[in-house]
């Protein structure tokens, strides 16, 4: 066994962590793009992730969809869920604390992964293969099509939502809501319809990443949302939450870190060491990689 | 107008009754504790309504209770929104399990030790909350509580993963309900204190609390402290109730179980939180009969509650700060006025800035800002909007630090000091866009400023010991009078935020003379003014200047005001000073007219 | 009339803040609302715009039924293509179609959007381009420093300088009916007379302006009629030039007592 | 009508005040997780003790005397467990409990049972700390050292394996302890664990884990997590080029969802099991029959061992009647700790003095999509 660093385990390492930072990537520009524009962590994001991935699921077992539909059924179904959990439990409480709308992000989350757990079934299901699983072994690093393909779509996605927000009159309506809801009134802004739209484009890409976390694990379960949400969440937070680039980023560097601290540091510290990176960068950076601090007006 | 002020007599005589009576009311509240006791533990006994069963849930809700209070203390009195209020417990829990199971100890002080162990991490826990606020102080919580879990979860002395079982049963219903009890008294006492004051001020405007001079720092720590103490102290009752802890019991959803408990009880509201600590226990087990559906209606219920009851099943209904009595109406002004007063021996420059300049991310806001202000003056900061002159002041009071030159203040340098250090030093300021407390009362805005000599202590506070009683009595009577001084004090009970806006304006004066200041900064003080509201304010200020044997430096928009006003008047423009004369000689001054007044005005 | 208010009543809470208001503006005019601090003008222009609900009365608003684009060269026309619409109905966001543009209190600006951004965003509401460009220049003339600063982001703006950028904002939608909410606030005087020259030249283009104004001197100066509020209720109404003189404003809100 | 409805009333109570007479129902609680995070394996547990309760009324119940099973819900929380435990002692007045299903569950319910003097026989917890919570805790499956020697044993001598590699759950102390265990015997039986990796619960993605195990390149992976995870775990083990290691687990790998779920890259795994589904033994075929006919599924280990623990339960309720005539606490623990030959589906069984059972485990090898019967071990 050949002792010390080895690049090519680098490379492969440094492989392994992109394909779980896309993952939460796309995860995290969900949560940023809702708490950008409602300033309300959404912890219900998770599970909206999970059901995403079921949909897709039972698109191609029961109903026989092939991929390409089942991807963008999924996503306008888990857009459906996104605005009406926003309608029913979000949208009473926009006068309300935050911290109340908080709650019952929480409650939401609770309540669909219990949802989960009663009407598909506590157990876990294998995902159906939708494409051979082609391997390539370069110099002794190993890359999947199928990891390329989840970095691919992460970045386009990104970039499409960068464009939705940077350079369409929606997302200028919807930076004009996130900055003043009642000056965009004003503006004749349905902001109502605004914040709509993009529970809707959060909750569609939270069900793609659902997909593929299906596809490339080969595993959903009721209970997976949880925990790639609060990394993803992490990741928004990293990478300067409410920023579109900055959740990519967050994301890819919390994948990154973790797979680096496993194969360098100790797989035992993983998540404490994350979270102690994640501090000592918001520590040194307060809004996040890509954030800028706002200076209070006194 | 009199209603309310027999309203606000009314009230103070009301509470200055139950200030007489506080011995009865403490003897008739230790009453039925007791008999709260004795009724659970009878029927237990008897086996009627309570059993095991019943008696095991009473004993999660005290130790929920127990966390609610103390992440209350936390996240809804000082504002602090922490997720990690689990790492507190787990540290309490394992420690106390360590000392009685391995090491033997008794149960008392190993709960002691346990809370202080975890007090220590609050400790830690604490100095990022003196850089983060709001969400992202949440999420490093948030990683703190899991830090403290993986740590756990590597220790093999306790079990690590496998946790740590057989751990003595020592906790019961008394312990439980005396902890739980002393526990809401102690934050109750904590918070109707000067340091409570602290917190609230904290939570509702950080800025303008450290310009009253609360160390924030402090008190922020101390708020982080004390509530890891206690949720310790849950943590070790918990581990002696269950008898086996591991890492996973004080994941990330115990800390949201502690935040539910709270938000749904009130944010601010200690009964609330007992009520709400009662629900969250209970409600699972009263729903055991719906088997599988039984988190889908618990889930159901806790969205439900919260879009019914947004503010919590309780809001922050017990608080009003206005228990104590309002002072005696005949004692004289004259004593606050001493009391405030500087001395009036040192050499006549009060405030000296030296080549002071402000750099914002390559933008020179302030350049070679060079002043002298001289005892007792009376002088007034001008210039076109976006001048610098906030600026300025923010640089004088230690809200922002200068890029270059020094500021001295009676002869102490004070560039580098903190806010907070500037006001007790004599310094104090009005804000722009007023930045009272506006959740609080108009008392206790002047009550949060005030600070005697030799303050109470934390102790005094929690025991209600000592100079308790005497200091808060004083402090409210001289807030009292400031109150009457500036034309408040029939409001005194009122919302601060619901006042008029001149009589917000003329309560940020009064708040910011409470702190005793030497050297007065006001910011726009007659923004919004109508003519002869101005009007009143030039002849408060004139007043309060030469009672309170000030010097006021004012930044005004108003040159009718500042004309009449000021002895010298300084003009910014582009962070530049372009002149610094007397009125007369200002409003010929060409560059002034060019950049500032125009023609017509001259 | 333009727009016609009748016994409006606001409430928050247990707090009665307008009893019964009732005014009016017609095409072209200028109408300013002055009165002390927490009299309600404010009120009653976050009312009219629709971010709060009145819990009484009504405002029947007159629009051209061609759209708002045309707004300005109505003004004054009273013919048969308008339509009255009740104003208590409505949401804020359909306000901006009807030819209401509101500038807020405190300018409320985007600051992280560039001064470009903020205009665009002004009218959102409008699809017609080569109109919208036209507009722009229309906008940069009255404020020239705007188009200096036109890449900039509106934070970094100063005090004057956003709040002509609110106004800039407000008129993008090329309003009939133009909302101005104290304008001249926390302002250095040779800015306020700027101020209320542009509000003059704007009104001289047809817009019809209500004026909420702290500084009632000026507003009295550029508007032709008045109304003065006090705790909620209209106490003195009249045209402007006589209000000034009326010793119970000149008393109150013009300081020569 | 009154009197008709009276009389009707009066009836009923009579008929039920019979029935109770005749003769008192076993009430049995059962405590499981059926809902949060491990409600799959609470529902396993939960199907077979309810295909047990069906099956024994069927037969006429034991001694004549219907059994009733009470089952509360544990979430997979020890709070809920203490809980679920106390509500079933104090309130429902339970004979006996069975459960809780994890360790840590029953590390916090079992005392409860303990200190109430109320059997507790836990199915599936594999803790040794479980059992020596007290004389009145009970378990039917193997302990974490079982299966950690079987399998090191099997790959020494077996496969001649010299050096292994361990990935599991640092979160888990089933894994964990499995982990330790199977390191332990394999180093004193000669063999080196070269790497000793961990994950966290819910993690999916091993590959940082999995490129070092590939670079030390052992002979064999020992994975002892349940099947949910190895799945994934093995198929990404062959993605990333492990070749040479033979996969090998414990009874966590069988399920009928291991195969969908690893696909073949489990292809020549070996576990160690408490039966094998595929036996020609009359007490399984009948078992795995029951099963798939009432719940359209093949049952997994943990069915399987709930199903000992009711064979367990069956024989000692019989002999404690049967002595002292009535349903009793006491009688009952001692009858579970006399236990010899009860007959479930791994076999027969008996309790060691320290109320864990004595029984065979099978291993068996994942062949052609299909679990194989390599060899049987005693203890």
């Amino acid at each position: 066994m050949p002792g010390g660093l080895d690049i090519s385990m680098v490379v492969q390492q440094l492989v392994n962590g992109l394909a779980l930072g896309s993952v939460y990537a796309l995860i995290a520009l969900g949560y940023t793009m809702v708490y950008g524009i409602v300033r309300l962590i959404n912890f219900a994001h998770g599970d909206i992730f999970m059901l995403g991935a079921y949909y897709g699921y039972f698109a191609i077992t029961m109903f026989k969809i092939p991929f390409a539909l089942a991807l963008p059924l999924a996503m306008g179904l888990a857009a459906v869920t996104g605005m009406a959990v926003e309608r029913l439990a979000y949208k009473p409480l926009r006068q309300a604390p935050r911290i109340a709308s908080l709650i019952t992000a929480i409650g939401v989350s609770l309540l669909l992964q219990n949802l989960g757990l009663k009407f598909f079934e506590a157990r876990p299901r294998p995902y159906p293969r939708i494409i051979p699983m082609v391997v390539w072994d370069v110099g002794g690093v190993v890359v999947s099509n199928v990891q390329l393909i989840m970095l691919a779509l992460a970045i386009a996605l990104m970039v499409l939502i960068s464009l939705i927000v940077y350079r369409t009159k929606i997302g200028k309506a919807m930076r004009a809501v996130s900055f003043d809801k009642d000056a965009a009134r004003l503006m004749g802004i349905d902001a109502d319809m605004v914040i709509g739209v993009t529970f809707a484009l959060g909750s569609a890409l939270a069900a793609a990443g659902g997909m593929l976390v299906g596809f490339y694990y080969n595993r959903i379960s009721p209970t997976m949302g949880a925990m790639y949400g609060l990394k993803a969440f992490v990741a928004a937070v990293v990478g300067g939450i409410g920023i579109v680039p900055g959740a990519m980023l967050g994301g890819l560097i919390m994948g990154v870190a973790e797979v680096f601290v496993i194969a360098f540091v100790s797989s035992m510290l993983k998540d404490a060491i994350a979270f102690a990176i994640l501090i000592v960068i918001l520590l040194f950076k307060p809004a996040g990689l890509l954030g800028r601090a706002v200076r209070e007006k006194v | 107008m009199v209603s309310e002020a027999k309203a606000t007599v009314a009230k103070s005589i009301g509470t200055r009754a139950t200030d007489g009576k506080q011995l009865t009311r403490g003897a008739v509240a230790l009453g039925g504790l007791a008999a709260g006791y004795f009724l659970v533990v009878g029927l237990h006994r008897a086996g009627v309504l309570i059993s095991d069963y019943y008696l095991q849930i009473l004993i999660w809700v005290g130790i929920n209770t127990i966390m609610g209070v103390s992440l209350n203390l936390i996240n809804g009195f000082t504002g602090q929104f922490s997720l990690g209020h689990a790492g507190f417990m787990a540290i309490g829990a394992y420690v106390a399990a360590y000392m009685t199971k391995i090491l033997g100890a008794p149960f008392a002080p190993a709960l002691l030790v346990g809370g202080t162990a975890a007090a220590l991490g609050g400790l830690v826990v604490g100095i990022p909350a003196l850089r983060l606020a709001g969400d992202y102080l949440a999420i490093a919580t948030l990683g703190f509580g899991e830090i403290i879990r993986v740590i756990i979860l590597n220790l093999d002395v306790v079990g690590g993963p496998r946790g740590l079982p057989g751990i003595p049963a020592h906790t019961t219903f008394l312990w439980v309900y005396a902890m739980a009890a002393a526990t809401v008294v102690i934050v109750r006492n904590l918070i109707w204190s000067r340091q409570g004051r602290a917190l609230v001020a904290i939570r509702e405007d950080e800025t303008a609390a450290e310009t009253m001079g609360v160390d924030t720092t402090r008190y922020k720590i101390m708020a982080f402290v004390v509530g890891a103490f206690f949720a310790g102290v849950a943590g070790g009752l918990y581990a002696h109730k269950i008898t086996f802890i591991d890492p996973s019991q004080f994941d990330f959803m115990k800390s949201i179980e502690a935040l539910v408990i709270i938000v749904l009880g009130g944010l601010g509201s200690i009964t609330g939180t007992v009520l709400a600590a009662f629900v969250v226990t209970f409600l699972p087990e009263a729903l055991r009969a719906f088997a599988d559906y039984r988190m889908i209606i618990y889930s159901l219920m806790l969205i439900l509650m919260m879009l019914y009851r947004p503010r919590g099943l309780m809001g922050t209904a017990e608080f009003g700060f206005r228990q104590l009595g309002l002072g005696d109406a005949r004692s004289s002004a004259r004593d606050v006025g001493g009391q405030a007063m500087g001395r009036n021996d040192g050499p006549p420059p009060v405030l000296e800035t030296r080549g002071v300049c402000m750099d914002f991310g390559g933008l020179r806001a302030v350049s070679d800002f060079c002043m002298t202000l001289r005892q007792g003056e009376l002088v007034g900061l001008i210039g076109p909007n976006g001048a610098g002159k906030t600026t300025v002041f923010n640089v004088l009071t230690g809200l922002s630090e200068a890029t270059c030159g020094s500021v001295h203040f009676m002869g102490n340098d004070i560039t580098r000091k903190r806010p907070s250090e500037i006001n007790d030093m004599g310094i104090a300021r009005t804000f722009q866009n007023i930045r009272l407390f506006s959740n609080l009362t108009v008392l206790d805005n002047v009550r949060i400023a005030f600070r005697g000599e030799r303050p109470y202590s934390m102790t005094e506070a929690v025991l209600r010991a000592g100079r308790y009683s005497s200091q808060e009595e004083e402090i409210c009577r001289k807030s009292m009078e400031f109150l009457r001084l500036f034309g408040l004090d029939d409001r005194a009970s009122e919302i601060a935020g619901k006042l008029p806006y001149g009589a917000q304006r003329r309560l940020e004066m009064a708040r910011a003379l409470a702190t005793g200041p030497k050297l007065l900064l006001l910011d726009e003080p007659a923004a919004g003014m109508n003519p002869q509201e101005t009007h009143e304010l030039l002849e408060l200020i004139r007043w309060i200047h030469e009672r309170f044997d000030l010097t006021v430096l004012l930044i005004e928009h108003d040159m009718n005001l500042v004309m009449k006003l000021c002895q010298r008047i300084i003009v910014l423009d582009y962070g530049n000073t372009i002149a610094d004369d007397a009125p007369a000689d200002i409003v010929k001054n060409r560059r002034v007219i060019d950049a500032y007044l125009g023609e017509e005005a001259v | 009339m333009l727009l016609e208010v009748e016994n409006l009543h606001v409430h928050y809470g247990a707090i009665h803040a307008l009893k019964g208001v009732s005014f009016s503006i017609d095409f072209g005019e200028i109408v300013t609302l002055i009165g002390a601090n927490g009299a309600g003008k404010s009120t009653v222009l976050r009312t009219i715009s629709g971010l709060i609900r009145p819990t009484d009365g009504s405002m029947t608003y007159q629009t051209a039924l061609t759209g708002s684009s045309t707004g300005t060269s109505g003004a004054g026309s009273t013919g048969g293509a308008e339509r009255q619409v009740n104003l208590c109905s409505l949401p804020a966001h359909r306000l901006v179609d009807l030819g209401i543009s509101q500038v807020p209190e405190g300018r409320r600006i985007f600051p992280n959007l560039t001064v470009m951004d903020n205009l665009e965003l002004g009218a959102y509401c409008r699809r017609d381009k080569a109109e919208v460009a036209r507009d722009f220049q229309m906008v940069f003339d009255l404020f020239p420093r705007l188009k200096e600063r036109r890449a900039q982001a509106a934070g970094t703006l100063s005090g004057g300088e956003q709040q002509m950028l609110a106004m800039g904002r407000g008129l993008m939608s090329r309003p009939d009916l133009l909302l101005l909410d104290e304008p001249s606030m926390g302002l250095a005087p040779l800015l306020v007379r700027e101020i209320f020259e542009v509000i003059a030249r704007i009104n001289q283009s047809g817009t019809a302006i209500l004026l909420v104004e702290q500084n009632a001197s000026m507003a009295l100066a550029v508007a032709s009629r008045a109304y003065v509020l006090e705790t909620g209720s209209i106490a003195l109404q009249g045209s402007a030039a006589e209000l000034a003189k009326d010793p119970r404003v000149q008393a109150a809100y013009l300081g020569s007592a | 009508m009154l009197r008709k409805s009276l009389v009707l009333v009066v009836l009923v109570l009579l008929i039920m005040s019979a029935v109770a007479l005749g003769a008192e129902e076993i009430i049995i609680g059962l405590v499981t997780p059926v809902t949060g995070d491990v409600a799959t394996f609470g529902m396993s547990v939960r199907n077979a003790a309810l295909l047990w309760e069906k099956q024994v009324n069927s037969r006429g119940g034991i001694q004549g005397r219907k059994v009733k099973i009470l089952v509360e819900d544990d979430k997979g929380t020890p709070a809920e467990t203490a809980n679920a435990v106390s509500k079933l002692i104090s309130q429902s007045k339970v004979l006996m409990i069975m459960g809780p299903v994890t360790s840590k569950c029953a590390n916090a319910g079992a005392p409860i049972g303990q200190a109430n003097k109320v059997p507790v026989l836990t199915p599936t917890a594999t803790d040794q700390a479980v059992t020596a919570i007290g004389d009145h805790v009970f378990r039917a499956c193997f302990i974490d050292p079982f299966q950690g020697q079987v399998m090191s044993k099997f790959a020494l001598e077996t496969l001649k394996a010299k050096t292994a590699a361990m990935l599991y759950d640092i979160g888990n102390d089933y894994t964990k302890g499995l982990a330790e265990n199977f390191k332990k015997f394999f180093e004193a039986g000669g063999g080196k664990v070269v790497v000793s990796e961990t994950y966290g619960a819910g993690e999916s993605d091993f590959s940082a884990q999995l490129t070092k195990i590939k670079k030390a390149n052992p002979d064999v992976l020992w994975l002892p997590d349940y099947y949910n995870t190895v799945g994934l775990i093995t198929r990404q083990a062959r993605q990333l080029g492990i070749k040479k290691a033979v996969f090998l687990g414990a009874d966590g790998w069988d399920s009928p969802e291991l195969l969908p779920i690893a696909g073949e890259s489990i292809e020549g795994g070996f576990f160690s099991n408490h039966f094998f589904a595929g036996s020609t033994q009359p007490a399984v075929v009948a078992f795995v029959r029951d099963y798939e006919a009432a719940y359209k599924s093949e049952p997994d280990a943990l069915a399987a061992l709930t199903w000992d623990a009711c064979a367990i339960a069956e024989s000692a309720l019989n002999a404690s009647i049967k002595k002292v005539g009535k349903l009793d606490r006491a009688a009952l623990r001692d009858a579970l700790a006399a236990t010899r030959d009860a007959q479930g589906v791994s076999g027969k069984m008996a309790f060691d003095e320290n109320r864990n059972p004595i029984k065979p485990a099978v291993i068996l090898e994942v062949k052609n999509a299909k679990f194989a019967y390599k060899s049987t071990i005693n203890p």
